[in-house]
């Protein structure tokens, strides 16, 4: 199997989802003669033209109502925010429209729709262009949140996020574009929206992420490893709707859970998480459930030594599961 | 009623007097409500009254067999026209399970009918106008020839979501009508404090192209309009603005209470010029409404009103149940 | 003391603070002339003029934009979104603007801004009169998230919220405005952000709650002690920042938790609690977390039916409570 | 650079001169950061260049002891000539903790600074717009008369929330100047893909207040604009849009290659029309620079950025524990 980037998975699952359907088309800023300021629809436009690779002017609610009329007559639009930070002029369209169209109309009409949206920090992005934003939508029924970690999930879930009959918020890690690299088969394939997957597995402490942190979990766990603690971790991949039956299995498998997410804590996704667990697999617990998310100020900052002390990492991550292992 | 004469714009007296029974019918459908209400059995009504000559004006310019709707919570006049009956209302209002919209789940006036092209609506003011854009660019991929007509109120038309999708219409040139119903309030707020410059219309020489105000109280005014509107989009010329004046002839919704905000008197004189009243002068003057004509009509149309009316009282309620369905397909 | 309703609290907190600080105005859809659909502000233009008690044009955006800059160059806007839903076209402004204007500045600008906006069902308002939205902000760090369930708690904690240095979302259940009565003082007092309150003593439940539910919550538990079950029921108050002692405290009062919110479950406010909870006081609980909620669908449905089943109520509660205890 | 003369504008030889060192100063502290970060000693630039004449006209027709800026990323000659020093811009772009605007919070170009009345902006486009709007509505009740100007670019201006701010600007008169600086791009899209109808200050109209168009590349006309509608806010007259027009001279940002979007033709052409090449020649033609005063010039603007880039290469970067202050009061 070839190897590529995540962000290949990316410009790999429209342009063949593209050829596959007619209906598909992408919209958004730069995204066609620039081929996205990340380059994720570069040659899309070369192969599709400008009416299916979508300049759109610079106006986010207008490429969200824009899709979403498009998607419930008929078609497949896969619209991108440049920024997950800039998705906010778009809430009230993502929020008030395409999540709730199927329900309103009682089943008759529906939005299947993608955003993409390239969140997370580390890239010396300031306050606005590091954010998670996953928070701001998992508490609104009628959408699907897709955040995948490696290339070969991240092209999978986007068709099938593409083929969904619902609309999907798709938010990509923008470090791990040109930093996380696997192998992706070459014939197509999709990887079930709605479910999580074990990414390592382990019999002493369960960790929860997914994203870049889910990397940076994996790193640890193999320092861990060294030191004789078996960690076992969870890619949750999709946040809603959330796999529930696969947490309380990696919960059951250790007993001891830490929810590792770049977000930060308060209000943030990993709430649910262990909110689910402490209802359902309450019994099965040996320790307090943890959480290690980023630290509850409004966004990251630019100077290194201050996007450093918010970003997490393999040790931040190390340390969290000793403290738990040893418990 | 001007100068304006329906055959010169080539509407037949049978057309012109089809749209008097569909602004009629309108009318008394929503009539009906206020009393529905009033009698405490049913919880809400958002009123079309005195912007009846501009849906159906408005509407009758369209293709009913291939344009589509993006309307607002007014525009009872329109869907009736594009095909919704009093019944479909009246299952609406009294939120019954077979609501062809919602299925009772949204208050009346929340339109949405696949079998007409009229694409389910919202609370939110002024989303619809880009999911029109939207439906204008589809129709753009698929090399489709539909025309979009999408209204809202005066107010409504300040919101973000116009500019932008006026901006992008614009840009792309897409067979898009934006329609704003100027009933010259938002609930209380009058124009003045609500538009600058007081002029909606003027708003389209901002995106390139053509922005009409028309008197709304003409049916025939408008149906040129837009007429014209649609003639421009089908060949490719790009979006219209039109700005139809009239008047909110009744507070802002059941829940209103228009007299801390407006007086008496100005509400009086507005219904002089209510297009009812206007449009039945013309049609009378012309010979093609007549006094026996109009009671004949009267009791069609009280009849299809009393029937959709009981009909709906009886129909039943959707199950508790259905709560959990159509979250996701 | 005199009894008054939980919207003239909202009245009463507004004309004193105008009175109080020439700074502080209100501004927002009919408010003015009209006195807000609900008749919070009724009043205020007689007594302020229409410059301090701005009809805005119906824009949401603007609202909460114009009360922001007005708020950095030293004013007291209070705006008013006219229902919770429409808030949405207003999200860029509070999570991008309001939220960040402190911390961006490295503290040399604040946002002095309140924003009221009443919120909930069972008023026949439908899907999109009757949301619950906190959970859209409550992972927002910067924000302060205020729901009170009283006239008193309502009346002190506007005051406090106007008087506060940093951007407050004041959300007002639109149930409670005229269901909700109680004594008010005649004095000038205000209730601190941040400090939730035990409204019952009780020693076999624990139920946490804020807003129209915790009524529901009262009647459940004034029911339940018939059947000798003794309920403790603490009223959140302020959301953000979480009063995480009383919480606590809350729990080791009974060993058993019951979240109480009319949002939905999945990514709402209670999950957050529960998390706290799961990793603070795990070891006070004798039973698993529950949680009773909304239900994970997109909004509250109009037709009587579906809104009952939508709505909790105190039979509901009672019954979860009757669980718990027999846990 | 046409028949404009200073003079007829009230402007002496002196403040020319002036205006003309704040424009080379921005574009030397811009250039510098480019070479900085091309280097790998900063981690981003975004760019005035090109936009210096509009920057720097605007700012000296305001009063810099109470009018207030909500400016954009582009608009450093707006802040150095509102009070900012290239130490300042240095200590940004260093992302060290004695930076003005932000405590190396921010990415350099948002700008924010008390002392000089210049209000923090963020990156989501066009939000500072509403501020301003904000900042003159507060002016009003507090029966100041400061004027507030906001900026944004051609590309931002088609955001909901500008329209709004034009809006709401409009039905309350307020002394708002709404500055719209097309530099015919917004990243790679041209102003054919993003503004409907290409002219931006033709939207004022649909708001009810002038709106004009300028050559950006000369700062005299910029001046005589905004020196205008100054004195328009002033008289209580309210807001005016100004589209200035120019180019951008450099790539959106240092993440950028512009190569891929528009050819090096149509950059070297418009190079030609550069303010400061253009600036610097009406001086030159008028004898109020010389070739010595040039040099004399060129020589202490380097040394300014030559020991602000040192200085705030030096300082301080702020301590991680910073990270969690000024959340809340
Ligand atoms: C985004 C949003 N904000 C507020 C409201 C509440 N609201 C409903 S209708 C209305 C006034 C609308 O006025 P206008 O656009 O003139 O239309 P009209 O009702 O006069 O036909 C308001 C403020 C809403 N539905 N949506
Ligand atoms: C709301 C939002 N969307 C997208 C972006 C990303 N972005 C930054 S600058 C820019 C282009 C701006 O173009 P224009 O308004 O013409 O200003 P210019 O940069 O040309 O001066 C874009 C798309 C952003 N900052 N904010
Ligand atoms: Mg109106
Ligand atoms: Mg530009």
């Amino acid at each position: 199997m070839p190897v590529i980037s995540y962000i290949d998975a990316v410009t790999q699952a429209l342009m063949e989802e593209m050829k596959r359907d007619p209906r598909v088309f992408v919209l958004g800023e730069d995204v066609g003669v620039r081929g996205g300021v990340f380059r994720a629809t570069v040659g899309l436009i070369e192969e599709f033209g400008e009416d299916r690779v979508l300049d759109t002017p610079l106006t986010e609610s207008a490429i969200a109502g824009v899709a979403i009329g498009a998607a419930a007559y008929g078609m497949r639009p896969v619209a991108e925010m440049q920024f997950a930070d800039f998705i906010m002029p778009a809430v009230n369209q993502i929020v008030s429209e395409a999540a709730k169209i199927r329900y309103r109309s009682n089943g008759t009409w529906s939005c299947p729709l993608v955003i993409r949206a390239p969140y997370g920090g580390g890239v010396h992005g300031a306050l606005y262009h590091s954010q998670s934003v996953e928070k701001i939508f998992t508490g609104v029924p009628g959408l699907k949140i897709v955040m995948p970690s490696t290339p070969y999930d991240v092209k999978g879930l986007l068709k099938s996020a593409i083929r969904d009959e619902d609309p999907v918020l798709f938010f990509e890690h923008k470090r791990c574009y040109r930093l996380i690299k696997g192998e992706v088969p070459v014939e197509d394939y999709t990887v079930p929206i709605g479910k999580a997957e074990v990414k390592r597995e382990g019999t002493d402490v369960t960790v929860i992420s997914y994203g870049l942190t889910l990397h940076f979990a994996l790193q640890a766990a193999e320092q861990l490893a060294k030191e004789g603690i078996s960690v076992h971790v969870l890619d949750l991949r999709t946040l809603i709707p959330l796999d529930k039956e696969a947490v309380l299995e990696a919960v059951a498998k250790t007993g001891k859970v830490l929810i590792v997410h770049e977000d930060n804590l308060t209000g943030g996704f990993g709430g649910e998480v262990a909110a689910v667990i402490a209802e359902e697999a309450f019994f099965e617990l040996d320790a307090p459930i943890k959480r290690l998310c980023g630290p509850d100020v409004p966004a990251m900052p630019y100077s290194p030594p201050l996007e450093k002390e918010f970003m997490l990492n393999p040790e931040k991550i190390a340390k969290a599961i000793r403290e738990l292992a040893e418990f | 009623m001007s100068e304006l004469k329906h055959t010169a714009l080539g509407l037949s007296d049978e057309q012109v007097l089809d749209m008097y029974r569909y602004m009629l019918l309108a009318r008394k459908i929503d009539e009906r409500m206020w009393l529905l209400n009033r009698a405490g059995k049913i919880p809400f009504v958002i009123s079309c009254q005195g912007q009846e000559g501009i849906q159906v004006g408005a509407a009758f310019a369209l293709d009913r067999e291939k344009d589509w709707l993006c309307p607002y919570y007014r525009d009872l006049g329109m869907v009736l026209v594009f095909g919704q009956s009093a019944k479909d209302q009246m299952l609406s209002a009294f939120a019954k399970k077979e609501d062809p919209n919602s299925g009772g789940r949204q208050m009346p006036g929340h339109y949405g009918d696949r079998r007409f092209r009229i694409l389910t609506g919202s609370s939110p003011v002024t989303t619809q106008v880009l999911h029109a854009v939207g439906i204008a660019y589809a129709g753009k991929l698929e090399k489709k020839d539909h025309v979009v007509l999408t209204s809202c109120g005066e107010g409504s038309s300040n919101q973000g979501d116009w500019h932008e999708a006026c901006n992008f219409a614009g840009v792309h040139n897409l067979p898009v009508i934006f329609m704003v119903e100027n009933n010259k309030y938002a609930i209380s707020v009058p124009l003045n404090k609500q538009v600058a410059g007081g002029d909606v219309s003027k708003r389209a020489q901002g995106y390139g192209f053509p922005g009409v105000k028309v008197d709304g109280n003409n049916p025939l005014e408008v149906y040129k309009a837009v007429k014209e509107a649609v003639e421009r989009a089908r060949r490719g010329e790009g979006p219209t603005l039109i700005e139809a004046v009239s008047y909110r002839l009744v507070p802002h919704s059941s829940d209103d209470d228009d007299r801390s905000y407006r007086a008496r008197e100005e509400v009086e004189e507005a219904k002089k010029n209510d297009s009812l009243v206007i449009f039945r002068n013309y049609l009378m003057e012309a010979g093609i409404l007549t006094e026996e004509k109009e009671q004949e009509l009267n009791k069609q149309i009280a009849r299809e009103v009393d029937e959709a009316t009981d009909y709906a009282e009886k129909a039943p309620y959707p199950d508790p149940e259905e709560t959990y369905k159509h979250v996701y397909a």
